[in-house]
């Protein structure tokens, strides 16, 4: 799937986007980012503090119970601030 | 009904109010909305980030949402992305209708949508700037969008 | 802070909400509210009859009172009277603040107090329009004015 | 004291302004209703439903039970229908 980082989501992974292929057993957005995680510091950094990452796949947003099987973009990034 | 954009350029905030209700006779209100930059802190120029795929899909949506909930005549949604100077506009809402509180709570919703749910993030020259709690409190007031 | 002001002669409404922010950094939101005539049942025309010593005295102590209950930064109220075809604009309200809730607020106020207690009265060529009960509802919300 | 009408108030009055000078006893605005209701039948109509008049005192709404000394102007008119 491909991933989607904005903001100082996508400062701290150091990309904007990248292809992820996530192992088979990762079912949930939760179990997704934990995974992503793992991939580098600046993942660990930019993931460390759940509470302010916002997932939305294939431009909806989503809860970390939802699940990432047939996701084909997902966008990793922080609470909004337009208007 | 409720026609939305994003773009990098300025809007002119007039002509696209008037066209909402050139050749009408059956519009009694219009609300228009602007946001604009503030001189905040010394800012020097805003710049915002956008996911555009995702703020096509998300404003076409809402919009619909809106032409649901209340009897309107006509909308504009404008919200610009980019290097924007104090003073500039940033987003607006321009909503017609027959009566006027459909008008108001229409334009209403439609921002405290804007402020929560468009996936715009601000960055101010020295940080993002952070989420604000009462954004999502005028939200929440509209139940589930 | 809020002009107000009566008039025969059509406003222009772009004018006066840019007339608000030219050259000022301080505004975040800017609402503007046109009510226009609308051709309902066959109208011709509205034509609208007012008492302007009370307008004039009434408009400036709302204002004020509007200006004292939100942190506005600006704001103009104009009235027409007299005659006015199908899709002419009949009242404007603009109001400029830090925050778009203030800005919101403040100008649904004033429309809700010029539906209730501004002295103009409408006449349809057939007849006197009569009050709307849901008018004197809106502007109830406010509590005492 | 002058009084001013508006709207159909005025149409059926049959003038827009007059000058009154009610009696001493006439002490509150419900009271000089009814005293003009009895100046003809024009005035009569005009203020056959009470709850469809609205007077003001020198400018600012008032109630029926509103004192009329010391107005210099009355005006008498239906709800209002601007905006």
């Amino acid at each position: 799937m491909q991933a989607l980082y904005f903001a100082w989501v996508r400062e701290r992974i150091g990309v904007g986007e990248e292809l992820l292929s996530p192992p088979a057993e990762i079912a949930t957005v939760a179990a997704l980012l934990d995974w992503l995680a793992g991939r580098s510091p600046g993942h660990a950094a930019a993931l460390a503090n759940r509470s302010a990452i916002r997932v939305a796949i294939d431009q909806d947003f989503v809860g970390p119970e939802a699940l990432v099987a047939g996701a084909r973009e997902i966008a990793i990034f922080p609470p909004v601030t337009g208007g | 009904m409720i026609t939305t954009r994003t773009q990098a350029e300025p809007f002119d905030a007039a002509a696209e109010t008037a066209a909402l209700t050139t050749a009408r006779t059956d519009i009694g209100a219009v609300v228009t909305f602007t946001g604009h930059v503030r001189a905040e802190n010394g800012l020097e120029a805003l710049t915002l980030e956008h996911y555009p795929a995702m703020t096509d899909r998300q404003l076409t949506a809402i919009a619909a949402e809106a032409a649901a909930r209340w009897p309107l005549l006509g909308g504009t949604v404008i919200h610009r992305h980019g290097r924007l100077l104090p003073g500039e506009a940033i987003v607006l809402v321009a909503i017609a209708s027959a009566h006027r509180q459909a008008a108001f709570e229409a334009a209403e919703f439609l921002m405290d949508w804007l402020k929560t749910r468009a996936p715009f993030w601000k960055h101010d020259g020295s940080g993002w700037v952070a989420a604000k709690a009462s954004d999502d409190a005028a939200a929440a007031r509209w139940g589930k969008a």
